[in-house]
């Protein structure tokens, strides 16, 4: 009984931090002002967001079947989010989407050829 | 409330699909298949009842909440992956009449042809 | 005495068994194949004369469960027919041996020729309404094919086609004719017949014993369908025997080689309409009356009509098989006409007619081709003088256009005393406007005089100098052209006892019964009746008409010219304003245009569904299904994002936005189905999802951007047929979301589910899953799954052979 | 339960997966799908040999072992037993047709294996007693068709394959949609079951007046593979881009799913079903869902056969004009429905349209056949059917051209040949109702069936006779394909002179329509039917 | 490597490390459909998207010569396609083995279903055998209709790498 | 030198994220049952795929990473919690604190792992994201929202990662080497 | 008893919260996915959403006591991941034009 409710406690808790990060993930994709800026908030608030629901998800099955599933999830969420993030920016930056706070790539890069198309824009 | 809010959005799914399907642009026509589509697909889960639990069972566990049809489910299975096999073809051949044709505009293709 | 069923078959099949073995025979006697025909041909007329007076029927089963059988009825008026089709034929083949010598598809000519010899065959003896509609039916295929003989030339297009299309569908109108017979005779009868004549279950019956005729007529007039039947059947006889306004299609069947035209077009085939007309009048003309109204004025007036203005034309015509065309029509006038008379001689005269003209137009027929082949020319103006090339064959001429002129003491004579008989005493009876019908009967018949004088002129009168040298004729073509002139001598010389013991018996065909003592019989008028009146008119008239015969020739030429009169135009109208209309078909209908067919049949949608459910109810208080279960809010807030999803979709500024925004759609479907509890669901809808994605990005990688702009009020037309779909789904998940049936078949699966495997119920037992889904699609429902991995399998052969056929499209 | 019902079913999907695992086997690939072909008209005949070995006989299968109405069953009765019938005949005759004019390479890459998921498909289609299954296989036939009509994947093909994909895929989605409604509304996919809960609905919670629309969104999917106008749209533009064999199966066998199932359910399962004397309009308040039908039966079967013969009359190709007279003959096939639609299935009158259905959707089969197959082997070797450049096609290839004569004239209706018996039937519908739809029909199949002259004699005209084509000279069409038409045409005759037991078929399929109660206690087993119309009526 | 320059190694390793694991998912899903959410159909699509990370990140000729063996890679070919007998590249490169896989797949779900005739049961009936005392497992439970969800997985193993070998090569 | 073949190795592991995935119960039975079938499930996948790792792998030098990558973990834990809320100030915040610069990271360490951990490391920490890898120079560009104020402060942590990431992966460099330098003086690909 | 239930009224009210708040989150991740402005936006955003939706299932997985749904949480994710590369691999690589 007791420690079914710390249990249940702990998993209300993660829960809405959980939740609390999805949201501010989400106000960052809609409030920063270019793409790189909101995939900071993305890239972080949301994958902590996600995973602590996982974790809710792990307390709340106990360490068996589902809650095992969970921790995978959780170690996948933050393996893939970043690497996610980082095929995107690099990936806007090589299409030209332009840093909209006057972001400077550092110079010298004679051979990264995607760097010049930057430079152009 | 549920069944009238259902009814609408499936409503407006089919009226937006329906409209691209109206479209000029080759692509727009295959989006507005998969739209309709994917509708159909919610509306035939909807059959089986929208509130409930899964019908799978745990060993020795058991729901206690009304169970969704699960004959529903499996028919838009069925439904879900046919309707990605026609898609697959719709897309590629959207590609192939690009490739004969140089062009993606239906109205184009019709009156290309008729000057002939 | 009966007929012997076995000789009557006989006569029917030996012509298809004979055509079938043309090829064969071809290959052996080549142009000789001809004396094989003739041979064929005089084989069924030999039997058939072995059956003269043995009038009776034949039945063979064929279609019992409709009421169908093969019915061989043999009278007076069959074996007329019959004997017409095999003798003729008989003498036609051997013509065609000289005629046709050198020319191209003598295979198919005879076999063709052959066939058509059986279908009138069997027009002749078959009572049986729809198996005689299988024979009237083949004739106009093998005439069309015979028209079409000279397959190369447009002209024979054009008549052929023409043929067939005014033939066959005549046809058609007759069937329904038949069909409505069939249908009230099962009212009347103990059952459904189709049966004409001849048995006791039939629409007239057995003559002399049942007449069934009385009460088939009631029944038709209290349902309204006496003149429908008789126009349907009416249509039928006029379009095969070329009555005005179908009479288009005879002058141009001249296309054909010659003994065609002799054989079909002017002896038999033509006949078929009349002689149709003659095996009806029993049923439609009650006894003891001057006038069965309907049939008398229609075919009457049908008949004389036909008859004067087809001698008018014949007048007009330039062209020798033309003339002789328009002649045809005019003598089948005359016969329809005769039938048409209800009390007087009108069977009498019908029936002669049919007999005399065979016998003298043939001979014409055959003349004129022996024209064509030996003067190389058909024009009327440029022939002269014929005789001395052709001394016999002018005799043969003299003869045969004397008779068809109506000059005593030729057989064309008696036939045309007897319709000025029936003609007067009809208007006699009736007085008033029937005058008129004696009238015209002259009127015609001095145009008729006309033409056959200037026929015969053509052997003599002036040699034209420019008429090159003319052979003598192949003794092939002059020898049945000869026995047909004797013929039409015999029945000239011999009409009293011919009449009296042939002709009689065809009549009385015609009569539904026969008056107690009753003889048919003519006599050359021995006192100044009213007939021979008109014939002394009709002669006299033509004689003094004569010299202005040229100046006749081209009034009634310019008359034909006026587009108002001519049926040809019509027709040729027609035909082409079908092309016309026909074009409407793909430039306003099948467009090509994607959005064309999309709007209609999803309006058709609409309409089909939405006129459902407006007349059969939706079944439920369309306002009650609001108070139902509360929506979760985040289902809604859901459902919300898929609608603003699909409709970023409509307005998406991009290719790449649309997909992207597209997929929205596909994840909120995905978190529908999590909280629908549908885990295999959303996860199938995600991976699916994903792939989609994944192939659209391949594909749209390969295309050009494309949005096209979007019109005002095209937008504003699409967007009501859209709201239109989108009203049949919302009202479809109302109305069955609203339905609650008991005992759904759901509930097996739903009480089976719950149940622990250790528990041991029906599906874990056999089904082994617990997870009642997938045990659905690998079990219950197996066969769906086997079904979709097909699909899926195809998929991927679609891709194979879209990729993989490119540039192989065009064929070696 | 009997597995012979199954039979063609398996020998069909045996002979797709065949194809798929020899595709590497050119020739055995070829052999494979032929003696799929053979293998699936011997399982025809075995399974009409059980079906019609007993007046009566319903043979069922339960799949997978579970009883109706919770696992698929498919059902042979006379009705679908023929329609595969035709399928076997023509589907012979276009894979012999297929392997000697479909190139090589495309013989391995897919065709094979298309071909006969096609069949699949076409055959589950006729077996099936489950709306939802039935949807299933309309997709594993439309899928196969879809990429079997892109076949060659020029630009022809390709549009024509968009605008086909496209129309199908919306009617694929609005079949599923009626599907579920009527799962929703009754409770079951099965259509015995169907039919029993329909005929007693107050004893199952059913309220019949949705169904009436929902039955008629599912008309629309029918129409659409059957080609009705209004959904004919899709017909001219695959029949020219497919390969003349396909062709030959889409006209002659695929459009006929589409026919098979309007019988099946709309004069089967539901003409059982009456509308409520509630719900909608009060002038069919209480009349049967089949007065709705008939109505809308007639609408789109006039529209068919004027849009379709008025379309042909004035075509310039041969396959255009050909796929033009199939808008038009289906209208003819369904027209008499509309007639037997105003009574009721007891009424003779009923049982005569619904057979005069049985038997032209038949001739067409064979007829379509025929006349595909004909203009496949010319475009073979021609290269074109324009008929600009075709003439004289009769003088090179006379037995080729007389099988198109026969085939156009049976599309006439020329007696003796079995396309006669068509119209004659129609006609006799019409005749027989002496009402004013039977007029109509009447009417209507006199002004199509002049239209129909007028189109065959115009393409025998410009493609068989005329002068000689400079290509069409060197005309030469292998002698084994010639054969497989010449037999079809023969067939066609065939049937046509001994049409005594064709019409003994079409009767029993037609008792077999009419006998829903039969079909609901073969189906559900003997205690389950009650109260359905039907014989009893 | 041709895929150098698109992407990073940072993808490369992440993807490197994630296939093997997205793989063991996807065959746990194809084996517990039974019980629970999967089957063959998402076991076979998740086993694909593997595949196509691989794909993506390696390239066409890494995923069929490096990873699934396949030596006689006409994709290696495909710049010389038009000369070489194109039928080939069908039947017996990648594409052919590929599509290979989906006719097995195919064949082993009928084959499965036929099965079941042989016992006299219909077609598609499936049985499950329990074994008890069996060490370790104690009871275990052999669905036939396991053989029909690996055909299902097979087909579409076999189908989607056919379509992303054919249009990722276009 | 404790080299083995890699496959094994990573079917092994993969048979105990299968133990994960399926699920384990407190039964010893069940575990051993779980794993009966997860390691020829493991082992079949690792050979399948065994071409996407090397040929061998050292097992004793990845072993004894272990404590480095303890408190590698750790310490990202931790960064990990304070780059979220400084993420959650900095969106919250009506002013919108950021003014972010890319600061070019030239690299230590050079295998795949480490770069790719290290490059993912820095995504999740505060105020720093992962955008390019440069693979002539081994430098990682970084997207920094308050870089343009405080390069030193955006390298730092980083360096902190490097650090641990050369022990754990066993890297040739040693954590005492200087950092290398940003803009490479000359190098191979020629200068500015 | 009452603690109990009321704890789980209480727990039952911040699962549901949690699961509003997903949603309209995904409601929001939606406006950038369909305003952009750039394609790199809306691939976030789409990414963000697909995160969205491991949340739901986890949060519905727990809600329903359904613990099989946290697996398709993990399968989500994976799937996210592979959408993810794939898009930034060919939109943003591609030559699709915008
Ligand atoms: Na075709
Ligand atoms: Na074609």
């Amino acid at each position: 009984m007791e420690l079914h409710t710390i249990q249940t406690a702990i998993v209300a808790a993660l829960i809405v931090v959980g939740s609390a990060f999805l949201l501010v993930g989400t106000i960052g994709l809609l409030r920063l002002p270019d793409v790189y800026n909101r995939m900071h908030a993305t890239s972080k608030a949301t994958t902590l967001g996600a995973a602590s629901i996982f974790l809710a998800g792990f307390v709340h099955f106990d360490a068996q079947a589902e809650g095992l599933s969970s921790l995978v999830g959780i170690v996948f969420l933050f393996v893939t989010a970043p690497t996610g993030a980082h095929m995107i920016s690099r990936s806007a930056r090589k299409m030209g989407v332009e840093f909209g706070l006057g972001e400077q790539w550092p110079s010298r890069s004679a051979d990264d050829g995607t760097s010049e198309d930057a430079d152009t824009e | 409330m549920t069944e009238v809010v259902l009814a609408i959005v499936l409503g407006a799914l089919y009226a937006l699909g329906t409209f691209l399907v109206l479209r000029r642009d080759v692509v727009r026509v295959v989006w507005g298949v998969t739209i309709i589509s994917q509708a159909t697909n919610v509306y035939l889960v909807t059959m089986g009842g929208i509130h409930g639990s899964i019908p799978i069972v745990s060993h020795g566990g058991g729901g206690h909440h009304a169970v969704t049809d699960p004959l529903v489910q499996a028919l838009v299975l069925t439904a879900i992956v046919i309707g990605f096999g026609t898609t697959a073809l719709a897309l590629v051949l959207t590609y192939r009449l690009y490739q004969e044709h140089g062009t993606l505009d239906l109205q184009e293709l019709a009156t290309t042809e008729e000057s002939q | 005495m009966q007929p012997d069923s076995a000789v009557l078959l006989a006569v029917l099949a030996i012509p298809f068994v004979g055509a079938a073995l043309v090829p064969l025979v071809h290959r052996v006697l080549g142009e000789r194949t001809a004396y094989y025909a003739a041979t064929i041909a005089a084989l069924c007329s030999g039997l058939l004369i072995s059956q003269y007076e043995r009038w009776g029927t034949v039945t063979v089963e064929w279609i019992p469960a409709l009421d169908v059988s093969l019915v061989l009825y043999l009278d007076g008026l069959a074996f007329l027919i019959g004997l017409l089709a095999s003798g003729i034929g008989v003498l036609v083949f051997i013509y065609s041996g000289g005629y046709m010598h050198g020319e191209p598809g003598q295979a198919k000519y005879y076999t063709t020729l052959l066939v058509f010899m059986g279908s009138m065959l069997g027009v002749a003896l078959v009572v049986d309404l729809l198996s005689l509609f299988v024979f009237w039916e083949l004739t106009s295929v093998a005439s069309f094919l015979l028209i079409g003989h000279y397959q190369r030339a447009d002209r024979s297009l054009y008549a052929s086609r023409k043929a067939m299309f005014i033939t066959v569908s005549g046809g058609l109108f007759m069937l329904i004719g038949f069909l409505l017979l069939g249908h009230i005779s099962s009212f009347v009868l103990d059952g459904s017949t189709f049966t004409l004549i001849g048995t006791e279950q039939s629409l007239i019956g057995i003559p002399g014993e049942v007449t069934h005729a009385e009460a088939i007529r009631h029944e038709l007039v209290e349902r309204g369908l006496f003149v429908p039947v008789i126009g349907l059947i009416a249509i039928g006889a006029a379009t095969k025997s070329a009555q005005i306004p179908f009479h288009i299609w005879l002058p141009d069947a001249m296309e054909a080689p010659t003994p065609v035209s002799a054989f079909l077009h002017s002896a038999t085939m033509v006949k078929a309409g009349v002689y149709l007309i003659g095996r009806f009048r029993p049923l439609f003309v009650p006894e003891h009356v001057f006038a069965a109204e309907v049939w008398t004025w229609l075919f009457v007036g049908l008949g004389l009509a036909t008859m004067t203005i087809a001698a008018m034309l014949a007048v007009s015509a330039t062209d020798i098989k033309e003339l002789l065309a328009y002649s045809t029509a005019s003598h089948l006038g005359l016969i329809v006409a005769g039938f048409g008379f209800a009390e007087t001689v009108g069977a009498e005269t019908g029936a002669f007619h049919i007999l005399n003209h065979a016998a003298f137009k043939a001979t014409l027929f055959l003349v004129a081709g022996i024209i064509a082949h030996e003067a190389g020319t058909r024009s009327i103006d440029a022939l002269g003088g014929l005789r001395h090339d052709m001394p016999i064959v002018a005799a043969i001429t003299a003869v045969a256009s004397l008779s068809m002129a109506g000059i005593p003491p030729f057989n064309g004579f008696y036939s045309k005393e007897l319709l000025f008989d029936a003609a007067w005493e009809t208007a006699h009876h009736f007085g008033g406007l029937t005058w008129l019908l004696p009238v015209v009967a002259v009127f015609g018949s001095i145009f008729t005089f006309l033409y056959s004088i200037r026929f015969l002129w053509l052997f003599f009168g002036d040699r034209p100098t420019e008429l090159g040298e003319i052979h003598r004729p192949p003794l092939a073509m002059l020898l049945p052209a000869g026995v047909l002139a004797i013929i039409v001598l015999v029945l000239s010389l011999g009409a009293a006892p011919i009449a009296h013991d042939f002709v009689n018996p065809i009549v009385k065909s015609s009569l539904i019964a026969t008056p107690e003592g009753y003889h048919f019989s003519v006599h050359l008028p021995h006192a100044l009746k009213p007939p021979v009146l008109m014939s002394v008119v009709t002669i006299a008239g033509g004689i003094a008409m004569y010299p202005f015969y040229d100046r006749l020739h081209h009034g009634i030429r310019r008359l034909r010219s006026i587009a108002l009169l001519s049926p040809n135009q019509y027709y040729d109208r027609g035909i082409t304003g079908i092309a016309h209309v026909s074009d409407v078909v793909p430039r306003y209908v099948q467009t090509d245009l994607m959005r064309t067919y999309a709007a209609v049949v999803m309006s058709a949608v609409s309409v089909f569904a939405l006129g459902g459910y407006l007349l059969g109810g939706t079944g439920t208080d369309l306002t009650e299904a609001v108070s139902g279960v509360n929506l979760a809010l985040p289902i809604t807030i859901i459902l919300a994002v898929a609608v603003v999803g699909a409709l970023a979709v409509d307005r998406a500024p991009s290719h790449i936005a649309g997909v992207l925004t597209l997929s929205i759609l596909g994840f909120t479907v995905a978190v529908f189905y999590v909280l629908a509890s549908a885990p295999d669901l959303a996860l199938t809808q995600l991976v699916i999802e994903t792939l989609v994605l994944v192939l659209f990005l391949l594909v749209l990688d390969r295309l050009p951007a494309f949005y096209g702009e979007l019109r005002r009020g095209r937008a504003i037309l699409d967007g009501l047929i859209a709201s239109g779909v989108g009203l049949t789904v919302t009202i479809t998940v109302l109305v069955t979301t609203a339905a609650d049936p008991s005992d759904g078949i759901a509930h097996f699966f739903v009480e089976k589910a719950p149940v622990p495997a250790e528990h041991g119920t029906l599906i874990t037992d056999a089904g082994g899953g617990n997870n009642i889904v997938n045990v659905i699609l690998v079990d219950f429902r197996a066969l769906d799954t086997m079904g979709e991995i097909s699909v899926v399998a195809m998929a991927a052969l679609a891709i194979l052979t879209l990729i993989g056929m490119r540039n192989r499209g065009e064929r070696a | 339960m009997s597995a012979i019902v199954a039979a063609p079913l398996l020998v069909a999907l045996g002979g797709a997966i065949g194809c798929l695992l020899m595709r590497s086997r050119p020739r055995l690939l070829r052999g494979v799908s032929l003696l799929g072909g053979v293998g699936y008209l011997l399982a025809t005949v075995a399974l009409a040999r059980a079906v019609f070995a007993d007046s009566d006989a319903i043979l069922v299968y339960y799949l997978s072992g579970w009883q109706a109405p919770y696992g698929i069953t498919l059902v042979a009765d006379r009705l679908s037993v023929i329609f595969i019938g035709l399928t076997a005949i023509v589907s012979l005759a276009a894979l012999w047709v297929s392997v000697r004019t479909i190139d090589a390479s495309g013989q391995r890459i897919s065709y094979h294996a298309l071909y006969q998921f096609m069949v699949v498909g076409i055959t589950g289609s006729f077996l099936t007693a489950d709306i939802f299954n039935l949807f299933v296989w309309f997709e594993v036939m439309l899928m196969a068709s879809y990429v079997l009509v892109v076949f060659h994947s020029g630009p022809e093909q390709t549009r024509a394959g968009m605008q086909y994909v496209v129309l199908n895929l919306l009617g694929s989605a609005v079949m599923l949609l009626a599907i579920g409604g009527l799962y929703a509304t009754t409770g079951t996919l099965n259509m015995a079951d169907l039919a029993r809960r329909l005929a007693e609905p107050a004893a199952y919670g059913i309220a019949p007046g949705p169904v009436l629309g929902l039955t008629g969104l599912l008309l629309c999917v029918f129409a659409l593979k059957a080609g009705l106008v209004p959904f004919q749209f899709w017909v001219p533009g695959a029949y020219q881009a497919a390969p003349p064999p396909v062709t030959a199966m889409l006209a002659g066998v695929v459009k006929k799913v589409g026919v098979y199932a309007i019988i099946r359910l709309y004069f089967s399962v539901f003409a059982v079903a009456t509308i409520p004397d509630s719900g909608g309009l009060s002038v069919v308040a209480g009349e049967p869902f089949l007065v709705v039908f008939g109505g809308v039966i007639l609408v789109m079967a006039l529209l068919s056969i004027l849009l379709g013969g008025i379309g042909a009359t004035g075509r310039n190709n041969l396959d255009e004009l050909l796929a033009y007279s199939s808008i038009s003959q289906v209208g003819f096939i369904v027209l008499p429905l509309a007639v037997a639609a105003t009574t009721l299935p007891g009424d003779s009158l009923f049982r005569a349209g619904v057979l005069a259905t049985i038997v032209y959707a038949i001739i067409h089969g064979f007829a379509k056949g025929v006349l595909f197959l004909v203009s496949g082997a010319i475009e073979d070797h021609v290269g074109t059917l324009e008929f600009s450049q075709l003439g004289g096609i009769s003088e090179q290839a006379p037995v080729l051209s007389g099988a198109f004569f026969v085939g156009g004239l049976t599309l006439i209706g020329i007696p003796p040949l079995f396309g006669f018996f068509g119209k004659l039937l129609v006609f006799k519908v019409g005749v027989e109702a002496q009402n004013t739809i039977g007029w109509i029909a009447v009417g209507a199949t006199l002004i199509g069936a002049i239209l129909t002259i007028t189109y065959v004699t115009r393409a025998w005209e410009r493609a068989f006779w005329g002068p000689p084509n400079e290509f069409v000279e060197e005309l030469t069409v292998s002698p084994s394909v010639v054969a497989v038409i010449a037999g079809l045409a023969i067939i066609i005759i065939a049937l046509g002179i001994g049409f005594q037991p064709v019409y003994e078929l079409a009767n029993g399929a037609t008792s077999a329509v009419i006998d829903t109660d039969a079909y609901v206690r073969a189906v559900l087993g003997p205690e389950s039917a009650h109260a359905i119309g039907g014989g009893l009526r | 490597m041709s895929s150098n320059n698109q992407t990073t190694v940072i993808v490369r390793t992440v993807v490197r490390s994630v296939v093997p694991i997205i793989v063991l998912v996807a065959i746990g899903l194809l084996l517990q459909g039974h019980n629970f959410p999967g089957g063959g159909f998402i076991g076979g699509v998740l086993t694909v998207t593997a595949f196509a990370l691989v794909y993506i990140t390696y390239g066409a000729e890494y995923l069929s010569q490096n990873l699934l063996g396949i030596s006689d890679g006409s994709v290696a070919r495909r710049e010389t396609q038009d000369v070489l007998d194109p039928d080939e590249a069908f039947f017996s490169g990648t594409v052919g083995r590929y599509s290979a896989v989906f006719g097995l797949g195919l064949a082993l779900a009928a084959g499965g279903g036929l099965g079941a005739i042989a016992f006299g049961e219909p077609f598609l009936s499936q049985a499950v055998l329990y074994f008890d005392h069996i060490p370790v497992f104690g009871v275990i439970e052999l669905a036939s209709a396991l053989i029909f969800d690996l055909g299902v997985y097979f087909v579409v193993v076999g189908s989607l790498l056919t379509i992303l070998a054919v249009v990722g090569n276009e | 030198m404790t080299t083995v073949r890699k496959w094994p190795v990573i079917g092994f592991v993969l048979a105990i994220i299968w133990l994960f995935v399926r699920g384990i119960t407190y039964e010893p039975m069940r575990f051993v049952a779980t794993m009966l079938v997860g390691l020829p499930v493991g082992l079949a996948i690792a050979y399948l795929t065994r071409d996407l790792y090397g040929e061998s792998i050292d097992l004793w030098a990845t072993l004894s990473g272990t404590p480095a990558a303890i408190r590698y973990l750790g310490r990202f834990l931790w960064e990990l919690l304070t780059a979220n809320l400084d993420v959650a100030y900095r969106v919250l915040a009506p002013s919108l604190p950021i003014d972010p610069d890319v600061v070019a990271v030239p690299l230590r360490v050079e295998s795949d792992g480490a770069i790719t951990t290290i490059a993912n490391s820095i995504t999740l920490t505060p105020g720093t994201l992962t955008m390019e890898y440069d693979d002539a120079t081994n430098t990682l560009f970084v997207h920094a929202i308050t870089g343009n104020n405080d390069v030193e402060g955006v390298l730092a942590p980083i360096r902190a990662w490097e650090d641990l990431a050369l022990v754990i992966f066993d890297e040739e460099a040693d954590p005492a080497d200087p950092a290398p330098e940003w803009p490479p003086s000359g190098g191979d690909d020629g200068g500015e | 008893m009452t603690v109990a239930s009321e704890t789980s009224v209480l727990f039952d009210w911040i699962v549901t919260g949690g699961l509003l708040v997903s949603a309209f989150v995904t409601l929001l991740s939606a406006y950038r996915v369909i305003r952009g402005p750039t394609v790199p936006d809306r691939v976030v955003a789409l990414d963000v959403i697909s995160t969205n939706v491991v949340a739901i299932a986890v949060l519905f997985a727990i809600q329903s006591d359904k613990g099989a749904l946290v697996e398709v949480g993990l399968v989500l994710a994976i799937i996210g991941f592979i959408s993810t590369v794939a898009v930034a691999r060919y939109v943003i690589e591609g030559d699709i034009i915008e």
